[in-house]
């Protein structure tokens, strides 16, 4: 090993508390360090024209720069070991700004810890060895799956951008759930038309597959490299895609779970979506008496779904408004908990079907009791604390927003997971919607949570761009801190591969030992901690880097 | 429950019926001299003997992987050797298809070591012959935590008159049942070994660890026959806990380090932690320390505290994941200082 | 050392780079001060941290060694922090046995929680002193 | 394959770098395609970076935000152009030709390091934004520590209207404005440290320097000079210097000794300790001062003061020989050899003759000596009548000492006019008010004496003749105008010469003794001696002593550590207004006259030796200082003290906000938000009541990274009763906000349940219209919310007015129906969300069309689609969103951009 150590004074900033000098002298006397200066700015140009003379010139090895902390400065130095003629990955950065002379005041107590926190870097770089960012090639092609309105755009847009698009629906119709709405809030547009708008586009463009009536049965692989299986009736075909939308979207609430509702039972006890198909098919006299109950399969404790479905009070506002144009008489009364008229427009909308006529009663109804000339419901009013009992004609539910249960088997063969409500779990709630733990495959719409149209059309497109933007580079850099398997250290006790995150491990039966799926590892180094002979170990963080390096801050030099 | 009255005939009959077949063995221990030992019978069972009062080795140290799916065994063994197998199972060391592990109750054994010859391999007499001589019971023994023959495929009991029962587990248990000329009926008497045994949490501190491990000389063979230590290349074998050559000299000169072996107490410690889920308590450690260093007090105690913290028993059952591999999100809030 | 010198502890700490080392930078930069015996080792993740390398800090003379993550729930990678717990729940179950409570440590920190950091850390030293200096006197 | 990333040739612009826009950027960047984004502030983070803990996870927003703030810093594709926004956009074919209006930042971003060391110095306290204003930052800042760029800015916003010629005028350049300012704002402390970083004498300086810079004070223009020298003496004596801490440094190896303790002797002494350098001043007399020891009369200088200035010198490791007159005690041979370097600051202390009859007598007595007998302590018989003779400093200082000293008559003798009188005017006023009288155009021709001793003087009149080297014009004797005067003693005060007989074997000598050094450097003709000083200048000022003795430390200590001296360059000239100025200013600031600081009465002053001047009360010297021109604006006063500071030489004031135009393909904007400020609302009390704060000000309250380091604190104390009021500013008709604000009711429930987490013991009511948890997670946070004990109550109070123990809030339960008074500490106000101001600005210069409430109109199905083709929106630019939906929004909106420009590739 020639090692070089620079020690940055950065001004007054390290230089006021620790003794640069000292330590620049200490270091020279050290094996194996060829160079060890200090230098007022080590990151100004001046000062990377030292160490880029001092690798040339003393044919460095190694570089150790102790100057501020690690995250600043970007690729400013490796990119100088580069351009220096050695492997970037020989860099130690070690922070004696942010971790030594900026919090300790006593100048010997500095000197000695900078001089452990310098060592321990040297010791731990004496065993580095060179890395490479590994290309792998990646297929220009997805996957979407579902072809609701979040998997159309989805598809729409990575087609139109010119990528080879498989589109798998499990129904016979592209379309989804907006394919079935009557007027799509707040547009007031048919669902068909919307639907068929979408569809349309999508058949003129020549690099979309569609795949309806079709399930998938088989997924492996990884990123840029995903060899997936469809099964359409009796026959497979195999594709191979580059990376995965999935947008499955959701199930309606089916409101016969809970006996108490009535549903299926009586045929004035409807649901909102059983409305959309029109209005036409009701048996009611002009001027009917309609109650609507909000929260039909939301916010309910008892039956495990304690989310709010999100779209279903604009659906009942929406539901109001369309029997009071057309039974200008009747007599509507909504039942709620909060109205949650959240999205925009949503409060006018709200605020202008009141002003129509509809009423809008505070408190869940506790009982359902059909007789034979109306339904009688009774419950609470929370607002005015009382106890009532009124009779209508007709019931509408409000019905939630359920996770499809082939969410299960689908988040099992693609590895993603799933939360409690069997919705697809986001890789972090605020920031990542749209991806998964896994790369390359990202989940958008209703299938990670209620979203009404606006928000699934949101979220196909954005989730396509984000795969759009991985899978057109055409190739993909396989981050050099990823875990490697020795493999004559590998007993093959899968461990690692039960315990690995990102699920990019596998397990070679042939030899018996683990292999790692480098594009799929994201670098945790959990299988390295894992591995009681560490066989599995994790690029840039060996047991030998850290183990030194302990060695270096403990060690009485 | 239901299980068959067997006794040692019965039970060497349906040995037989099934050691007669091409490619299928029993393992289990048989007199080898004036000492009983571990005994391998591929075409015919005669003098097994299923209760062994000498501990030499854990019988799983040899059976680990086992990958072949040719060859059919039974095994016969105390409950620490076949816990031992099925933590290799769990690990991925020993393809169980082929294999039916049958664990025996077991009487407690005697070192090897320093073991008087010609012992009785009658269940109720080892019992008696240990009771009598108190101090040949191994430490492991003395304080073991689960003697019954529960674990594996099948189980053989002792009742309280010495007569046996085998009761089946699993499927290949069942079906190694099938062997034997008896029908299955539920079982109503009592066992010698009624419960397992309930142990204080392991306390000590280091001067006496310091203390115990001194004479330490780094031998590995403790490492090297414990049954679930299983790498094929050990992390001690490499310089990052003990360095060796150039590296030891380095590390010498930057330590001032004199004492040699260096890094003992190390490797004890790490390989502590390495086998704290999966130590079976059978002591075969200290059987191979030519120091005689107490070592199983401390892998024994230590695995079985840091076991309960997660409610976990080694070699319990192989559906149950080694508590390092998983987690609950909502456990251990206490964990964080 | 002469005994009227008062032993200051060693303690070496694994942080995560996501959160903790995060934290410890932000403490820098807000010039708080801590022990400095008090010394950070970068991982990827928490669970890096092989509870090996805690036994072998131990063992070459470190007083105290912590090892600190991200909030549960909090992980980078997801879930690595979970898998951490255990392992040091364990690890420090195994001191605990050793009569060697309160040598290791772990702690949730997240990036933005320099003061959490700089209490933490400085709570854990003075500890140590106190034993160190205590167990002297015996 | 190929190794460089397929870039695809289009560029867009992203104006906002809040969540939003940061996502569209990383979104597009990802893409390949080339960004551009412009943010107003200084740093990127938008309101995200605000937020404590973001709702339902509660994970730190900080941690959540900050690694993709950092990764738009990093990615390659991204051009962050902060301090930056649009202010023209041109149609060209499917494109856009922006005109982008940069502000000038003040600092080379290639050159800070965010090491804060400017920061520390500024003078110029102002409200910190990113704290709402709760907090304080300086004129430089890096808005907080994760901020992107990290990189400090100057908050300039008008130009200083004076020049500051008061620093130009000071040898040491002591920042005037810098600490007049800080004692503007009450800050006696960091005044006085800022005083005492250039000057190791400050309280010396405060009482006895002729202070040039207010002769040049650009106030003086206006009406009179700001008291500098006195508001300097107010700050010191607001500090006690015992508590001044030693500084820790780094020693080395260096021996420097300095010959004299006189005021450029200790100020070089001061700045070598600092530099870890041993000190060793050899001082002739019994004690260090020199000429502030035995010149200055204790009524203008308590030795007491110099005696703590020195006292500190002494604490910072300068060893101090007195009675060690080298040439005397010791020779300079010797100090030269056993010093790495010597500094000769020995002064002019040798008065000089007047070469006349009589100058022998007795009771005739050299000025400077009799200051020193005076100051030692001695016993001096002057009789009744005394002539000083002189018309410096020194001559003013003896007659005012003789007339303490008794004397009944004292007269000053000089030889010109009051105009070309060299001693500070003050001093002369000062005299004259205690009823000495000065003979002008006079000079003694000889004395006489009366049985051996002085009796009387003759004198000559004089007349100014043509101007002599000096540029005064010279006395000329007036033939025939002899008189003579009785004196009892005669002080002659002509000037002094430095006595370096020493040194004449070593050294070069100039004039009058003075030793001859080379101006650039500060070393004399001897390598590694360096002097200053009067010793080299003759006769001069406090503060040029001083500033030599600074310079000289600076050039030894190169000198020491082999490095080529720093050329000193002249001082740049104080600069007056001109004539348009000044009366431009009297308009816009109007006159004010100068508070002058309070002095003795003089029939009682002249009685004793005690101070004369008594000095500032505090509300004086606030009002006085805040006099000063450079304080009456806004923002960075350009004081210089940054600049002075940062060792990597990134401060440049003269840097110029500056116009471009670029071109781009699509343009997507993220405008982001403004929050509803209910102080229209007089019910609620905002700004009226001590107590009611907004949401996002109780988010920086209870931050982690705001002021309190995340303890909710009010008035000090921890308050246990909390009202969260939701729905102010949203779905309310009067306010002119219909609409839902989407995220009230869940950062309402974010706040209670971390009020919860903290206050164990806390009582929490949040007031409600509906709840609207409707996110992902969201209801299970509210229900836990509730279960945390929580007091929800359906209706939204009437009135808050000010109760015995807190605020009393006034609400309706819709649900019971009964009228309840709650007491509790704070109120917190959901505020609702508002279109961003500049959001009209930019849809003028963009055609956008707004909605009804000033949010950028949109097409529901196409969600970003603005009314100009090739624009986009996202996140609240479009109205209310929450944190997912933003980031949704952003993602959308990138991908309508990514078609728009990707149609024609």
């Amino acid at each position: 090993m020639k090692a070089g150590i620079f020690i940055c004074h950065c001004g007054h900033n390290i230089k006021h508390t620790v003794d640069v000098r000292r330590l620049s002298e200490y270091f020279k006397k050290i094996p194996g360090v060829e160079v060890a200066i200090d230098y007022a700015f080590v990151c100004s140009e001046p000062g990377q024209d030292i160490i880029k003379e001092s690798i040339e010139n003393k044919h460095l090895d190694r570089v150790v720069i102790a100057s501020c902390t690690p995250s600043l400065h970007g690729d400013l130095f490796k990119d100088l070991l580069k351009k220096s003629g050695i492997n970037p990955f020989y860099l130690r950065r070690v922070s004696i700004r942010e971790h030594c002379s900026w919090v300790g005041d006593d100048i010997e107590a500095n000197t000695e810890k900078a001089k452990r926190l310098i060592l321990s870097g040297l010791y731990s770089a004496s065993h580095y060895i060179p890395l490479e960012e590994k290309m792998v090639e990646v297929n220009k092609s997805a996957l979407v799956i579902g072809g609701g309105v979040s998997g159309l755009n989805a598809a729409l847009f990575l087609a139109k951008m010119g990528i080879k698009v498989y589109l798998v629906e499990r129904e016979e119709e592209l379309g989804g759930h907006v394919r079935l709405l009557n007027s799509v809030w707040p547009s007031k547009r048919s669902g068909r038309e919307i639907v068929a708008e979408m569809v349309d586009e999508l058949n003129r463009l020549a690099n979309v597959d569609i795949y309806t009536n079709t399930t998938i049965t088989n997924f492996e692989g990884f990123f840029g490299n995903y060899q997936v299986t469809l099964k359409k009736g009796e026959d497979e075909k195999k594709i191979i895609v580059g990376g995965v939308v999935v947008a499955t979207g959701f199930v309606p609430f089916d409101p016969s779970i809970k006996p108490e509702l009535h549903y299926n039972k009586d045929k004035r006890i409807v649901t909102t979506l059983d409305l959309e198909k029109g209005l036409e098919t009701l048996e009611i006299s002009k001027k009917p008496r309609v109650a609507i109950l909000h929260c039909i399969g939301s916010r309910d404790e008892t039956i495990g779904k304690s989310y709010c479905s999100r779209i279903c009070c604009i659906n009942a506002i929406k539901t109001a408004e369309a029997l009071k144009e057309k039974y200008p008489e009747s007599y509507i009364e909504s039942f709620y908990m909060d109205v949650r008229a959240h999205p925009k427009g949503g409060e006018e909308y709200f605020e202008s079907v009141q002003e129509k006529g509809v009423l809008f009663t505070r408190g869940n109804v506790a009982e359902i009791i059909p007789t034979d000339k109306s339904i009688i419901i009774r419950g609470e009013d929370t607002l005015l604390g009382e106890v009532y009992e009124k009779e209508f004609d007709l019931v509408v539910l409000s019905i939630g927003m359920s996770s499809p249960v082939e969410n299960k088997a689908l988040g099992q063969l693609l590895k993603i997971s799933l939360d409690k409500d069997g919705f697809f779990l986001e890789a972090h709630i605020k920031l990542r919607p749209f991806d998964t733990a896994v790369k390359g495959i990202f989940i958008a719409g209703s299938c990670s949570g209620p979203k009404d149209a606006e928000e699934s059309i949101n979220h196909g497109k954005a989730s396509a761009l984000k795969l759009f933007g991985m899978l057109n580079l055409g190739y993909t850099f396989v981050d050099p801190f990823i875990s490697y398997v020795d493999p004559k250290r590998c007993s093959g006790c899968r461990q690692c591969e039960e315990a690995c995150i990102a699920k990019a491990i596998k397990f070679d039966e042939k030899l018996r030992i683990v292999k790692v799926e480098e594009a799929a590892c994201m670098g945790c180094g959990l299988c390295n901690a894992t591995c009681p002979s560490s066989a599995i170990s994790l690029k840039g963080y060996f047991d030998s880097y850290i183990s030194d390096e302990i060695s270096g801050l403990l060690e009485i030099a | 429950m239901q299980g068959k009255k067997i006794d040692k005939e019965k039970l060497r009959v349906a040995l037989n019926r099934f050691v007669e077949k091409q490619n299928q063995i029993v393992y289990g221990y048989g007199k080898n001299g004036i000492f009983i030992t571990h005994k391998i019978y591929t075409d015919h069972v005669e003098d097994l003997s299923l209760f062994n009062p000498y501990f030499g080795i854990n019988g799983a140290t040899f059976f680990y992987r086992v990958f072949s799916k040719d060859i059919k065994v039974v095994m016969l063994l105390r409950p620490c050797e076949i816990r031992a197998m099925i933590e290799l199972v769990k690990l991925n060391q020993i393809e169980p298809e082929t294999i039916t592990m049958i664990s025996t109750d077991c009487p407690g054994t005697v070192s090897l070591k320093k073991a008087k010859a010609d012992l009785p391999d009658d269940f109720l007499e080892i019992q008696k012959a240990a009771e009598k001589d108190d101090g040949g019971l191994r430490w492991a023994c003395k304080f073991c935590r689960e003697k019954r023959g529960v674990f594996g495929d099948a189980g053989i009991r002792v009742q309280e008159d010495g007569g046996m029962w085998i009761f089946p587990y699993t499927d290949k248990g069942s079906d190694f049942l099938n062997l034997i000329d008896e029908e299955l009926v539920e079982y109503t008497g009592k066992f010698v070994i009624l419960e397992s045994m309930k142990t204080e949490p392991f306390v000590t501190d280091m001067d006496t660890f310091h203390k115990d491990f001194s004479k330490c000389i780094l031998c590995k063979n403790c490492r090297d026959m414990c049954p679930v230590c299983y790498c094929v290349d050990c992390l001690f074998n490499g310089d990052e806990y003990l360095p060796k050559g150039d590296a030891f000299i380095n590390k010498m000169l930057r330590t001032g380090t004199e004492n040699l072996p260096y890094g003992k107490e190390i490797f004890h410690m790490i390989r502590m932690y390495h086998v704290s889920q999966t130590c079976v308590g059978c002591g075969a450690c200290e059987e191979a320390c030519p120091q005689d260093i107490p070592i199983t007090k401390y892998f024994k105690g230590i695995s079985e505290r840091l076991q309960n913290l997660f409610s976990y028993m080694s070699g319990r059952d192989v559906k149950e994941t080694i508590p390092y591999l998983t987690f609950k999100e909502d456990e251990l809030k206490d964990t964080e200082d | 050392m002469s005994d009227k010198t008062e032993r200051e502890p060693e303690i070496v700490g694994f942080a995560c780079s996501y959160c903790t080392f995060k934290a410890s930078e932000m403490a820098g930069s807000l010039r708080m001060k801590y022990p400095e015996k008090v010394r950070v080792i970068q991982v990827p993740c928490s669970s890096r941290v092989d509870p090996a390398f805690v036994i072998k800090a131990i063992f070459e003379g470190a007083d105290g060694v912590f090892v600190s993550g991200c909030h549960p729930g909090d992980c980078h990678f997801i879930k690595g922090n979970y898998y951490t717990r255990r392992k040091m729940a364990a690890l420090k179950e195994m001191f605990k046995a050793f009569s060697m409570d309160g040598k290791v440590k772990l702690f949730w920190i997240s990036a933005a929680e320099a003061r959490r950091f700089i209490e933490k850390i400085t709570n854990m030293y003075n500890e140590l002193r106190e034993e160190k200096n205590a167990g002297k006197k015996n | 394959m190929q190794g460089e990333q397929r870039e695809i040739e289009k560029r867009v612009l992203v104006v906002g770098g809040g969540i939003g826009g940061i996502t569209a950027a990383l979104e597009l960047a990802g893409c390949g395609v080339k960004v551009t984004m412009l943010e107003e502030t200084s740093s990127i983070g938008g309101r995200m970076i605000q937020l404590d803990k973001t709702f339902p996870t509660l994970d730190c927003s900080t941690c959540t935000l900050s690694p993709k703030m950092v990764e738009v810093a990093l990615n390659k594709n991204i051009e962050l152009i902060s301090l930056a926004k649009p202010i023209g956009i041109k149609k060209n074919g499917k494109g856009f030709k922006v005109t982008i209006f940069k502000k000038a930042r003040f600092v080379d971003v290639k050159k800070c390091t965010a090491c804060g060391t400017c920061f520390a110095g500024c003078p110029v306290v102002m409200k910190s934004e990113f704290n709402m204003g709760i907090g304080e930052r300086k004129a430089i800042y890096i808005p907080f520590p994760q901020a992107i760029p990290n990189k400090a800015t100057i908050d300039k916003r008008e130009e200083r209207p004076c020049h500051a010629a008061c620093i130009d005028a000071c040898p040491i350049n002591t920042n005037v404005a810098g600490y007049l300012r800080l004692i503007r704002d009450g800050r006696f402390k960091d005044a006085y440290l800022l005083i005492r970083s250039t000057n190791p004498l400050p309280s010396v300086c405060g009482r006895v320097c002729y202070a040039p810079c207010e002769g040049v004070c650009n106030r003086g223009q206006l009406d009179a000079p700001l008291a500098i020298r006195d508001l300097k003496r107010f700050a010191v004596d607001s500090f006690n210097i015992d508590e001044l801490p030693i500084p820790q440094v780094q020693k080395t190896d260096k021996k420097v000794a300095i010959i004299g303790a006189g005021p450029s002797g200790l100020a070089c002494a001061h700045d070598l300790a600092l530099e870890g350098h041993s000190v060793t001043i050899f001082e002739a007399q019994p004690e260090p001062g020199g000429m502030l020891r035995y010149a200055i009369p204790e009524y203008r200088l308590p030795k007491d003061e110099l005696r703590k200035e020195i006292d500190y010198i002494k604490r910072l490791g300068v060893e101090i020989k007195c009675n060690k007159e080298v040439g005397r005690d010791i020779t300079f041979l010797d100090i030269k050899n056993s010093f790495d370097a010597v500094f000769i600051g020995v002064g002019a202390r040798k008065g000089v003759n007047l070469n006349i009859d009589g100058e022998d007598l007795k009771g005739v007595i050299d000025g400077i000596r009799f200051l020193r007998m005076v100051n030692m302590g001695e016993k001096i018989e002057l009789g009744n009548v005394v002539a000083v003779i002189g018309g410096g400093n020194t001559a003013i200082d003896c007659a005012r000492t003789a007339l303490r000293l008794g004397s009944k008559e004292v007269k000053v003798i000089y030889r010109r006019t009051q105009a070309e009188m060299p001693a500070a005017h003050e001093e002369v006023e000062a005299l004259i008010k205690e009823g000495i009288v000065i003979e002008f155009l006079t000079t003694p021709k000889r004395f006489i004496s009366e049985n051996g001793a002085l009796k009387k003087m003759e004198c000559i009149r004089m007349e100014l003749g043509e101007p002599d080297s000096s540029g005064r014009r010279r006395p000329v004797e007036i033939p025939g105008s002899e008189f003579t005067i009785d004196v009892d003693t005669v002080i002659t005060a002509l000037g002094q010469r430095p006595e370096t007989d020493f040194l004449k074997d070593s050294i070069n000598l100039g004039k009058d003794s003075t030793i001859k050094i080379d101006t650039k450097t500060g070393m004399t003709s001897l390598e590694g001696v360096f002097a200053g000083g009067d010793a080299v200048t003759g006769p001069a000022y406090v503060i040029d002593a001083i500033a030599a003795g600074k310079k000289a430390a600076i050039n030894i200590s190169r000198y020491l550590k082999g490095e080529p001296p720093y050329e000193f360059e002249t001082c740049k000239a104080p600069k007056s207004l001109t004539e348009k100025e000044v009366s431009q200013l009297k308009e816009k600031y109007g006159t004010a006259s100068r508070i002058y600081v309070k002095e003795k009465d003089v029939s009682q002053r002249i009685k004793d030796f005690s101070e004369v001047v008594i000095g500032y009360d505090r509300d004086n010297a606030i009002l006085e200082a805040s006099r000063c021109l450079a304080s009456m604006i806004e923002g960075c006063i350009e004081c210089g003290e940054c600049k002075r500071r940062c060792e990597a030489g990134a401060v440049d004031y003269q840097m110029k906000d500056e116009v471009v135009e670029m071109d781009f393909d699509g343009i997507v904007i993220a405008p982001g938000f403004d929050l509803y400020d209910p102080t229209e609302k007089k019910e609620l009390g905002y700004k009226r009541l001590k107590g009611v704060m907004t949401g996002i000000e109780f988010e920086r309250l209870s931050s982690v990274t705001g002021p309190t380091g995340g303890e909710i604190l009010f008035n000090g104390k921890v308050p246990k009763r909390f009202y969260f009021i939701q729905c102010v500013g949203s779905r309310d008709r009067q306010t002119g906000a219909r609409y839902c604000s989407r995220v009230c009711c869940m950062y309402t429930a974010k706040h209670a349940s971390i009020v919860k987490d903290r206050i164990k013991d806390a009582t929490v009511y949040i007031s409600y219209i509906d709840v609207r948890a409707y996110g992902k997670g969201y209801e299970e946070f509210y229900k836990s919310t509730q279960e945390a004990g929580v007091k929800y109550i359906r209706g939204i109070p009437g009135e808050i007015v000010e109760g015995k123990n807190g605020l009393i809030v006034r609400v309706e339960d819709m649900l019971s129906g009964e009228l309840n008074e709650v007491e509790v500490d704070l109120v917190i106000l959901a505020t609702g969300v508002r279109p961003k101001a500049h959001i009209k600005e930019l849809a003028e210069i963009m055609s956008l069309a707004l909605d009804e409430y000033g949010f950028v109109k949109v097409d529901p199905v196409n969600p970003s689609k603005t009314s100009t083709d090739g624009i986009f929106v996202c996140g609240m630019g479009s109205g209310p969103k929450d944190i997912p939906d933003t980031v949704a929004s952003a993602g959308e909106a990138a991908s309508a951009c990514m078609e728009y420009i990707k149609a024609d590739l």
